[in-house]
């Protein structure tokens, strides 16, 4: 599971909805070196935080322990306590106080331990953070920036390795992003600080130790374009989070048998970038959706319905396939995890038998 | 740091000071003026939803916001005409928000659940029950790392101290020890549930021990005690001292909302509550202080009178909300303009203390 | 807006997953009378009550007041304040109770008073309720029934208008019906209290008033079966909640201008009736998926994905095609709301735009 | 209503009473061989996912189960193995769960922090910090309603009483008066966050008084205290007093989890605790009550030893939890499987004073 480059030359382009951030980006070839993803969340929050007193952390245990996962690291050594700031275990409390903070003045990013635990907090983001600004009728915006680790593969069962990035995407007034490498969990979440608006940037927890080349300096990825790390011709993968670097391994395998795959990083739920997308599938006619998530009313049944309802039906050489985490929690033994949500060999056997379809 | 005007100390204030016995008064007639207009609209078909009417309750809301300076904020609730009006909002705009028309402070898109009037320092009604209290937390977290020297009130009713909301938002209060008041107005109802039903202590205010700062009662139906008890609060707030849970023991004369056939109450305690007029009382008190005459007072009514009905006749001359303008591009709707800088929905206070945007310092690289 | 008889007719047929009512059904065709929707809710509990001392019902001002929409009625005079339980403003806390009863030997019904408010309660749902049987290994079963009105149409804004059903059909380990009509209303409920599994019983307010014909007898509709209120020629209306009865308006309309529509109710979004649907689109080639929650991952786009992936997609004659909220917060003006949601002539429009498309 | 077991009367039990103290320091050590295991297991990479372990806690799960009647129920956390096993859990399924076999309690698919074991009781373990809580609350409702005269624990941490679920499930037991009792393992810390930092108040116990219901703090690591504590309030449920919170003060030797470097503690904080091992000062009692011999205390600790090591010999050997069995059929283990009865879960009580099912009753029609 290797990070790649191809789609991580972010640049500050408008992003979508017209917000366009103050100055050029910088040269995101220049400079890069490899570090991981987790290095690559934690940088970007310091320079953030180094360039605007406005940026403050604030989260359970991002102190001295420095976060459930490692990520805000040395950030409270270097910015001290009041701008990282350690809260009691109150995920509704603090998201609240992040909509507050983002009222008021500040650029609050709020990290969630476990992106299951934005079940308590739902309302805040949901019927709060996410309406403000519609419900004011533009009086008030909430830049407020979720940050929370989804995913199985740690073994720490159904309540700590959900997938709830189709509920987040379902939801008017929020934004969503999955950084599915080390550079883009930098750029992205760079944008994310930027943006007016409210947005959820869900990590995932196998990719925090995966490496990649990041620019050091702070350039960000646009929020609302997709990613194309990998062109073929036989069929096109799309995938969102840790599925994306099993399928670009799934496509390298492919390869040597003469199947060629194409791989989209989807990497902004909301605002979807449509026309990269779709674009990519009807150059080879065949779509595998791959996600983590369960199957049922995921994400990727909105990618298979953008296919359906577009002019890219009619390029379509086979069916569309999705191959996506079976609609059950995820269980704790390893061989059940597993077993539950696609491997690199699932998405080799799924396109090697849609490549042949039709 | 923007200087923060003083509140009038709370020893000019009262009955006695004509200047600030004509304020509270006029205030208490704007809302219950507005909420009688509002009430008699609904009634005959010409407003749109629901209402939660503050009508019996307006001491609370004017005893409070009187005790702020200009630069302080508040966060209300489903039952907020009054903390709106008492904060200073605009009629016209108010009612304009209610009858649908785009002049309204949302633009017809948010309704009475949802005015906000954030250049005068109200976040926003809501909603949700307890909805606002983490919000008001978290702005009185930026207030105190911004050094504003602003002080955050949250509004919210005796049945949202039962929701974790309220919880979680007071503890962090408590901790970080913030400029914050909890205002509680106990109104006896959660909807249709009694405090003595939905909680197994006398008293609002003795949750706050649960946290570690003071709660305190007062009787929500007097103007002056609400103003010194939020005077006190305000002030312990302003300086350093932390939050304070302040608990307004009033009434609601109108049903919940407009669903609500009174059955879970009777019409002698309504009577009663009713005999108690906090407007009422109020008037009997500046007669007796001698500080406005019988004149003054009814041109107090007249002119809240006038507001109230120049509002209902401009704003039903306003032109509504356009679906047309709206459809034409509804992610513009849902999503923030492009902005130089992020800082809105901020009250006009100058941040202190922090650096400028990431942009200009990457641009000095 | 009309309810319809002719897909109420539900027996209690196995249900999915192999749950089978204990007792054969009375006649559904037999002792049916006119009510409201909402009177069928109540009278769903009320025989339930009567024939069950395990059966509960708790949530906010269920009791005297009657709920915050009057469909607890009379229940509280009935059953006493032990069985219709008033409970302070605490969603999390009631559903949470809900939970422990079911796992204790009740079969409680937690009203919610408006499906927003199962933001505050999602941990209990999502983390607790719809994963305790998986997650214990089978050991032991969730018998909760949670009831939620959701929708648009009252002027009640943002915070209380939401159609949040994709989000619940999305966690695997829930149920999670619609009813679009008295006679579902009653009988889905009546299912749901029978089922050994947590299901989420989506009413709508607008429905509350509208009556149709209901059996007499406590007469279950099967989870799990869609129901084809209509059959036409020209294409096929999927449709869930309000929708339904919006779309068997536009047919009629429709009948007159010669184009013919057979609207499917899904009635189960989990467990989904994909022969039901599937087999009502192909047989006219061209489907029309309505929903009033927002387009962007909506349950609908799971119904777009089914024809995608499956045999269904060769059968199409035109894309498929959406109508669907858009993916904004509902306003309040009654201009801006009616306007974010399907209505009836947008249902036609969009029907009439379809059946001449390829 | 089945009768349910007399709990030992307080006044018989103890370090001076054999069959008690041996009972218990047998429990407390099966506790800490079996974590120790579990630790050992981690080390050696043989367990998968992450482990919460209450090494040092022992006294408090211990005293507590031991209050309890056969019948009453539990409901813990994701520190939970004491738990789980102070209320009579096998240690064979538990370990075999840990170790991902489909002997396991949960047949591989909960894992430590869902381990439950339904028919002794315990509602489960649970991954929510504060999830259980109105879970067991719910529980209790169900007894009351049911008339079962059982009584329901819940045990959380001291973190946990900062969310909103223990605010809102704590106010349901007050105003129903339910038979519960919550037990907060105060262990100083959530995770890294100290009580001193997450609450302004200085006890956990104080939190009650704004439910009214008494708080009682207790010497977590003393067996004998935490029994008299909550054999009292355990009494006060049982006879319809309502619920008590229960303080234990505890500490946990291990870190919070695997992932803990210890950042936030002391060396010297966690000597002294070590210093105060809940099972070496209840031998040092025992000794001194001369109820059991020298010889004696080494029994106890050979058969917790042995106890666990067989866990673990006979779990390695057991069949693992098996992919394809599960694949072949998910749905059945999402759902439940067709059930006569809905009535699974529940404690081995006969329901009282409920009838019969829907359907039952509608034959009779
Ligand atoms: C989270 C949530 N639950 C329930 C409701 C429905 N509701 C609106 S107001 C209200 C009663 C609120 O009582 P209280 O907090 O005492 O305020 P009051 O209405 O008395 O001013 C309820 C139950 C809601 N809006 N939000
Ligand atoms: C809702 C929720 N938030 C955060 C976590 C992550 N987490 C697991 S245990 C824990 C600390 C709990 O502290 P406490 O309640 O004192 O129990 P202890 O671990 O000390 O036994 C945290 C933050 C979680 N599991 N659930
Ligand atoms: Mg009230
Ligand atoms: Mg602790």
């Amino acid at each position: 599971m290797t990070a790649t480059v191809e789609h991580s030359n972010g640049t500050a382009a408008p992003a979508a909805f017209g917000y366009v951030a103050g100055s050029a980006p910088a040269d995101a070839t220049a400079g890069e070196r490899v570090i991981t993803y987790s290095e690559a969340v934690r940088e970007a929050m310091g320079q953030a935080m180094a360039a605007d007193d406005r940026v403050v952390l604030l989260g359970e245990d991002v102190g001295v322990y420095g976060g459930a996962f490692g990520v805000s690291g040395d950030l409270h050594g270097r910015f001290g306590g009041e701008r990282v700031r350690d809260t009691p275990i109150s995920e509704l409390g603090i998201v609240g106080a992040g909509v507050g903070m983002a009222l008021s003045g500040l650029l609050p990013i709020v990290e969630i331990q476990f992106s299951d635990f934005t079940c308590q907090a739902m309302d805040q983001i949901v019927n709060q953070a996410a309406k403000i600004h519609f419900m004011l009728g533009g009086a008030a915006h909430v830049p407020l920036v979720l940050r929370a680790p989804g995913g199985s593969g740690t073994g720490a069962a159904g309540q700590h390795s959900q997938s709830l990035e189709a509920w987040f995407a379902h939801t008017p007034g929020l934004k969503v992003v999955m950084p599915s490498n080390a550079a883009d969990a930098k750029g992205l979440l760079l944008s994310a600080i930027d943006d007016p608006d409210p947005v959820v940037v869900l990590e995932h927890k196998l990719l925090y130790k995966t490496s990649g080349p990041v620019p050091v300096e702070p350039v960000r990825v646009p929020i609302g374009k997709a990613a194309v790390p990998r062109r073929g011709t036989d069929l096109t993968m799309v995938a969102t989070g840790v599925m994306v670097s099993r399928c670009l391994e799934a496509a390298a395998r492919l390869e040597a048998d003469g199947v060629s795959a194409s791989v989209v990083d989807v990497r902004t739920l909301t605002p979807f970038d449509a026309e990269t997308v779709l674009g990519a599938i009807d150059e080879t006619g065949r779509a595998l959706l791959v996600q983590e998530a369960p199957r049922h009313v995921g994400f990727m049944s909105e990618v298979a319905a953008r296919i359906a309802e577009s002019e890219s039906l009619y390029r379509l050489l086979a069916p569309v396939k999705r191959l996506c985490g079976l609609d059950t929690p995820i269980p704790y033994a390893p061989q059940l995890e597993r077993s539950v949500v696609p491997q690199v060999d699932d998405v080799v056997a799924a396109a090697r038998a849609l490549a042949v379809v039709g | 740091m923007t200087e923060l005007a003083e509140a009038p100390a709370a020893s000019d204030a009262g009955a006695a000071d004509p200047r600030w016995a004509r304020e509270a008064l006029l205030t208490m007639y704007r809302i219950r003026r507005f909420e009688e207009a509002v009430d008699d609209l609904f009634a005959r078909g010409m407003m749109h939803g629901t209402m939660h009417l503050s009508i019996g309750q307006e001491a609370s809301a004017t005893g409070v916001c009187a005790a702020l300076a200009e630069g302080d904020l508040i966060a209300s609730t489903h039952r907020g005409h009054g903390h709106c009006i008492a904060k200073g909002a605009d009629l016209l705009p108010m009612m304009a928000e209610l009858l649908a028309k785009d002049s309204g402070y949302c633009r017809g898109r948010g309704g009475s659940m949802h005015i906000a009037d954030v250049a005068k320092g109200n976040l926003g009604a809501n909603g949700i029950v307890g909805g606002g209290i983490p919000i008001a937390v978290g702005s009185a977290l930026a207030q105190k790392l911004r050094g504003t020297g602003a002080v955050v009130v949250c509004f919210f009713g005796d049945g949202a101290t039962n929701e974790g909301a309220f919880h979680e938002a007071a503890n962090l209060a408590a901790i970080w020890q913030l400029p914050v008041v909890l205002v509680c107005e106990n109104n006896k109802y959660g909807m249709s549930f009694s405090t003595e039903k939905s909680m197994h202590v006398a008293t609002v205010a003795e949750r706050a021990a649960a946290y570690g700062f003071p709660g305190v009662r007062v009787d929500g139906n007097d103007v002056e005690a609400v103003f010194a008890a939020a005077t006190e609060a305000v002030a312990r707030a302003r300086s350093g001292g932390g939050p304070t849970l302040l608990e307004t023991m009033t009434y609601r004369w109108k049903g919940h909302s407009k669903s609500d056939k009174n059955l879970y109450r009777t019409r002698e305690e309504i009577e009663q509550w009713r005999a108690d007029d906090p407007i009422a009382d109020f008037e009997a008190k500046i007669l007796d202080a001698g500080s406005l005459s019988v004149e003054d007072l009814e041109a107090v009514r007249t002119q809240a009178r006038d507001e109230v009905r120049d509002a209902v006749r401009r704003s039903m001359q306003a032109p509504d909300a356009d679906p047309r303008a709206f459809l034409a591009d509804p992610a513009a709707a849902v999503f923030a303009a492009p902005l130089g800088s992020h800082v809105a929905g901020a009250p006009a206070v100058e941040p202190h203390g922090l650096g400028t945007a990431l942009d200009a310092t990457e641009e000095s690289k």
